[in-house]
């Protein structure tokens, strides 16, 4: 099945009442590091309308509603091709994550969306990709990854480069998708541990930007996809820039509280975007105009 | 606005910021609305002039009127704040801020040093004998009176009063709009607070501004006693229909030099004790636990009571629970930073009135 | 709240399955060392007292903060008991004597406000009092069954 | 923007004050009432009134009340399963709001509309699309009234169906501006007088008297009518200066300001349960509360008083004129009369409005 991305990017119809979430049902649910704070749910639609209507790409999210503790919006992990259903990695933070890691497989939950952009497909096409993620906000790298790389689609990109660095071995996630990629000649896969870990270890050591730096992929027709915590992003962003990348080319995913995620309640705005619905997706030059409230 | 107190305080807030013994003066200037000063804050470099750059007034914008009804402490704490997991480690020294203190501000500023939220030994605290504050409501109902007397069925007075000013007399000329100057006896336009407070004079500030503070008052118990002797039916009656009003915008609790909590039981997440809506229960319930928070750190300003927009009758709570504290356990809080608050030790005291005993025969009974 | 939909279910019958009499719900804070044990004492004992009570125990009276006793209310608790040990006897030496400080304060003002004084109680039952524990209950059912069911305060969702 | 340029009146009619309630013979009946409120005299908008109220400056409670209530259920839960609630959608007429408010409701609709992005918020427009709207013109502004500014008029058309001034006895002059005002004017009928040209021109003089005397009162440096932007080109340059400090010291962090807005329409969305059973609520928020942007993780962007009072004059004043084209103050001073310490919006506006150069800001 391939569906011009231009087609795809079309947004869907909003429902008559965006507030009310689609039924799904938690099928799988795995836990993703050692320290047992991040888990994926695998989620599949109670009804098929509504996954035919949940149309969406990488880099956008959606509001995961747990009845009697709430809503909060995590990015869609899962990549439009695998159609059967949708990923969510979640960090235990709050009262919603609370809830959703004592889940068991079989409870009903709801999901709004899809929200907010995505990645700008229709630039990335017959680009190289470098992907540059960090710790848990892998999540929608996954699914550009993924999408990338299916056989429709992988004909439409060109070199794929990831660097994915975490604390430790343990802390990376998507193990067996990590394992198939480092396997597969359609992506160049780096992974990285923050220290020495003290177990058998054979990808890269140090932090992300130092990483990076050691790397160097070439910049020349690339676009780069940077996902991680602030702090990381504060230290990749020059080491980029130092590479040669224009700020239009770093292409980044912001993360404000949100409610409505369909720009009405107010929250998340960064200066005059919001990040629910002008967003999360914004290149660097972008941001470098925006207040830093985010 | 000159008199006596204005002078002088203008003069030591520039003498002190001069002198660099302050960063900062917080006091009043004249505010925008009539019946209403408002605080300023003075910065070091806007010592001898206003500094409309930065927007800063000077010292000598400063003012004392009968209109400074704001309890200035209110703003200290953010000034002493530590951050988390650093409290040895202070990167600066705390700033050095001089404030203009009446008898209720002094309370607030010995509260919160016992409760360690301000460094009593880094503010200069200028104190006024304090004549009392105007009521802008009980003026503005005055002013209501007077339109409905005039026939035409009564009307909010707030847009009525174009002007107010003290005479040395002490009247209160209010400029109206269709009733030309009206002329109040300021004693008849006081905050009840103000009528009733014990502690006009500020005891242990640092300087002291001229001047008579008023006579003292009798703590006001009076109404609650009055209130109580109504049923329990028509108590509720009052708390339910004042708190139908409330729109939990939380001016109450941010005008209160006693809330300084980081993060208010109502916004609690983990557990979440109250819904964030205007559900009357809601309404009520934060206000309880509030009145309940304030029990032997009140110092009756009626910060809470004049913030709110919707004119609920808080101060009628907080004077209870500052009665209860005082005729229970004997505490109020005054000038001495020594004292124990109440509720962080015990005593022998017999307080054993509201227990329920089963081998008595009597029904539960109100406490009285 | 990870609780599969059956048990929930079951939980909902529990409260819902009512006869036509109106049985309150009190909530009962005991304190660990007294009147939770005075209440085992009352159960092993076989002394009898109303089915209306739930108990809840906490280490000391102290711990119970006067928002536990709101919230009840305003959760639909007809009655709040709040019970530890005598005071001079507490486990913690003085715990129960800065509790009684708040309760007072707390009765106090929840009567100012117009909650029925029958609705927020405290009292003091030790390990022994297994008797006393059962008549205060009794007394406490008496007194909320004569104000009836709690209607100030309670917050109602659809 | 400025409302007070184009005016153009469909139908119109001379209607006896006795009359108003008969004009909702078939729909709920909003209007402004002294009834009850506190402190006596203050006039709210209330269902249905006994006597509806005249001479008054304006409702505390803003007209957004009635279509964007503070707590509202979204839908009810049991358990997993959920169950919409039906949006009440009987009509509502609404008399006696003034211009300012029903210019703020414009506002509303551009925010909860389908034209921001897309997405209509059901709730809000359901109760919107079966109203109508009479604004009572004022005549008496309060001195804290600055809607000239803002790029308003004491008797400003926009967002109301109907506008009606206040005549000499015991009458009011209707002049719709809509086809909805205008069908009710014809629906209605038998009502109505024939309004003469030199009546409604003595209206139209004492109009212009009423807006110049706003506008001496509050002329705020700025036009906000005619330059739209005027504010913004001044304010995004000195986003992270001092100014802001000094503008925002006396703020003390209430809702206040915001929650007597008649533009603010920032929400939250909680969950109210009870053993499984419960509702999901949205309720009015405020971006002045610490929490407003409080991430789960404790990261806060906006961390003090001064970042969140500035995102709310920001937000008026420059990310609205970006997003939607018009500021969203409407200059009806509530939020002065409400704070408690006197941190006045003109203030703001002025010290913008006024700010020389940028390079002496620093």
């Amino acid at each position: 099945m391939k569906t011009p991305v231009e087609q795809k990017l079309a947004r869907p119809q909003a429902p008559s009442n965006p507030y009310l979430p689609y039924p799904v049902v938690i099928e799988e649910i795995r836990i993703e590091n050692e320290a047992r704070d991040l888990k994926t749910f695998q989620l599949a639609f109670e009804r098929e309308e509504d996954r035919k209507a949940f149309r969406y790409l990488p880099g956008q999210f959606a509001e995961v509603s747990v009845l009697g503790s709430g809503e909060s919006p995590f990015g869609i992990a899962s990549s439009p091709t695998e159609q059967d259903f949708l990923l969510f990695t979640v960090k235990l933070t709050g009262s919603v994550t609370a809830d959703l890691h004592g889940s068991e497989p079989g409870r009903r939950l709801g999901v709004r969306g899809p929200l907010g952009n995505s990645f700008p497909w229709d630039r990335l096409r017959g680009k190289r990709i470098i992907i540059i993620s960090g710790g848990f906000a892998f999540t929608t790298l996954r699914s550009a990854i993924t999408y990338m790389l299916h056989p429709d689609n992988r004909g439409d990109f060109g070199e794929i480069f990831a660097l994915y660095g975490a604390r430790s071995p343990g802390e990376l996630m998507y193990k067996s998708e990590l394992a198939a990629w480092k396997k597969s000649d359609a992506i160049d896969l780096n992974l990285a541990v923050d220290r020495e870990p003290g177990e058998p270890w054979d990808g890269k050591v140090g932090l992300v930007p130092n990483v990076l730096r050691e790397l160097a992929p070439s910049t020349d027709g690339a676009i780069a996809l940077v996902c991680g915590p602030p702090i990381m992003i504060r230290f990749t962003i020059p080491v980029l820039q130092e590479l040669g990348f224009a700020k239009e080319d770093i292409i980044l995913s912001l993360e404000n509280r949100m409610k409505c995620g369909i720009g009405k309640c107010g929250r998340c705005n960064v200066g005059a975007k919001y990040v629910c619905v002008d967003g999360p997706v914004f290149s660097f030059a972008e941001l470098e105009n925006l207040p830093p409230e985010y | 606005m000159s008199n006596a107190q204005t002078t002088e305080l203008r003069q030591i807030a520039k003498r002190l910021l001069e002198e660099g013994k302050i960063d900062l003066f917080i006091g009043f200037q004249e505010g925008t609305l009539p019946l209403r000063s408002r605080p300023a804050f003075v910065s070091a470099e806007a010592a001898t002039a206003d500094s409309p750059a930065t927007g800063s007034p000077g010292a000598g914008s400063l003012i004392w009127d009968s209109f400074c009804a704001t309890n200035l402490a209110v703003y200290l704490p953010k000034y002493y704040e530590n951050q988390p997991g650093r409290r040895k480690k202070r990167e600066k020294p705390y700033p050095k801020i001089g404030v203009a203190a009446k008898g209720c501000d002094m309370r607030s500023i010995v509260a919160l040093t016992k409760e360690r939220q301000v460094q009593r030994d880094s503010l200069v605290v200028v104190g006024v004998p304090c004549r009392g504050m105007i009521d802008t409501r009980k003026v503005e109902a005055a002013v209501a009176a007077k339109r409905g007397s005039a026939g035409d069925g009564g009307s909010a007075a707030a847009e009525e009063i174009l002007e107010a000013r003290e005479t040395e007399a002490g009247k209160l000329e209010v400029t109206t709009r269709s009733f030309g100057v009206l002329t109040f006896d300021r004693e008849e336009v006081l905050q009840d607070c103000c009528l009733e407070c014990r502690y006009p004079m500020p005891e242990g500030a640092d300087i002291l501004l001229p001047g008579q503070a008023r006579k003292p008052g009798d703590g006001g118990y009076a109404r609650v006693e009055r209130f109580m002797e109504k049923s329990s039916e028509q108590r509720w009656e009052y708390f339910s229909s004042e708190l139908s009003r409330c729109i939990r915008c939380n001016a109450c609790r941010q005008a209160c030099p006693t809330c300084w909590c980081k993060e208010c039981f109502a916004e609690q997440t983990d557990l979440k004790w109250i819904g964030v809506g205007n559900t009357p229960s809601d309404a009520m319930v934060f206000q309880i636990i509030r009145v309940f928070h304030q029990a032997g750190r009140c110092v009756e300003c009626d910060a809470c009571y004049r913030a709110c927009p919707m004119h609920i009758d808080l101060r009628l709570y907080t004077k209870k629970i500052v009665k209860d504290v005082e005729e229970t356990f004997g505490y109020l809080p005054a000038f001495d930073a020594e004292a124990l608050p109440p509720l962080a030790t015990f005593g022998d005291e017999q307080c054993d009135f509201f227990i329920t005993d089963p081998d008595k025969n009597e029904a539960a009974e109100g406490t009285g | 709240m990870e609780v599969s939909k059956a048990k929930s279910i079951h939980a909902k019958e529990l409260l819902t399955a009512q006869n036509d009499e109106w049985h309150p719900k009190i909530v009962a804070f005991l304190c660990n060392w007294c009147s939770y044990a005075g209440a085992d004492l009352a159960g092993v004992s076989r002394l009898q007292y109303g089915p209306n009570v739930r108990i809840i125990r906490v280490p000391c009276s102290a711990r119970v903060n006067p928002q536990y006793i709101v919230k009840a209310l305003q959760n639909g608790a007809d009655g709040v008991l709040v019970s530890g040990c005598h005071p001079g006897d507490c486990h913690y030496i003085s715990g129960n004597l800065v509790a009684r400080r708040k309760f007072a304060l707390t009765k106090m003002l929840m009567e100012f406000v117009g909650v029925e004084p029958e609705r927020v109680q405290f009292s003091w039952v030790s390990a022994s009092e297994g008797g006393r524990f059962a008549d205060l209950m009794n007394r406490v059912i008496a007194d909320v069954k004569r104000v009836g069911p709690a209607k100030r305060l309670v917050k109602h969702l659809p | 923007m400025s409302d007070n340029k184009e005016r153009t009146f469909m139908d119109r009619g001379i209607i006896r004050k006795a009359d108003i309630p008969k004009l909702a013979a078939e729909r709920r009946l909003f209007a402004p009432a002294r009834e009850g409120t506190v402190p006596p005299g203050t006039c709210e908008l209330k269902e249905n009134p006994a006597e509806i109220a005249y001479r008054f400056s304006n409702t505390r409670v803003p007209l957004k009340d009635i279509f964007f209530p503070q707590t509202e259920t979204m839908y009810t839960f049991d358990f997993d399963e959920v169950s919409e609630v039906s949006i009440p959608t009987d009509p509502i007429l609404v008399f006696g709001c003034r211009p300012c408010d029903t210019r703020a409701l414009a506002q509303l609709d551009a925010v909860f509309g389908p034209q921001n992005k897309g997405y209509t918020d059901p709730y809000y427009m359901k109760r919107r699309e079966s109203s109508i709207i009479i604004s009572l013109a004022c005549s008496d502004p309060c001195p804290t009234c600055f809607c000239t500014a803002t790029g308003g008029s004491p008797a400003g058309t926009r967002g109301a169906d109907i506008v009606a001034h206040e005549l000499e006895g015991d009458s009011l002059l209707f002049e719709a501006v809509t086809e909805k005002g205008s069908a009710l004017l014809k629906s209605y009928n038998p009502l109505f007088a024939e309004a003469a040209d030199p009546l409604v021109a003595e209206v139209r003089e004492k109009d212009a008297a009423v807006e110049k005397a706003v506008h001496q009162a509050n002329n705020l440096g700025v036009s906000l009518g005619e330059d739209i932007a005027a504010l913004k080109d001044r304010m995004d340059p000195l986003f992270d200066k001092r100014i802001w400090e000094n503008l925002t010291a006396s703020c003390i962090g209430c809702g206040a300001c915001t929650y007597l807005c008649p533009t603010c329409h920032c929400f939250d969305i909680a969950d109210e349960s009870r053993l499984y059973q419960g509702r999901r609520i949205r309720t009015w928020d405020s971006c002045q509360f610490a929490s407003f942007t409080k991430h789960a993780s404790g990261h806060n962007p906006r961390t003090n008083k001064k970042e969140r009072l500035r995102q709310r004059f920001m937000h008026k004043f420059s990310y609205a004129v970006e997003n939607m084209g018009e500021v969203l103050c409407v200059g009806c001073g509530r939020c002065i009369t409400a704070c408690p310490v006197n941190l006045d919006i003109r203030d703001v506006i002025r010290s913008f409005a006024k700010e020389p150069s940028r390079e002496n800001a620093s």
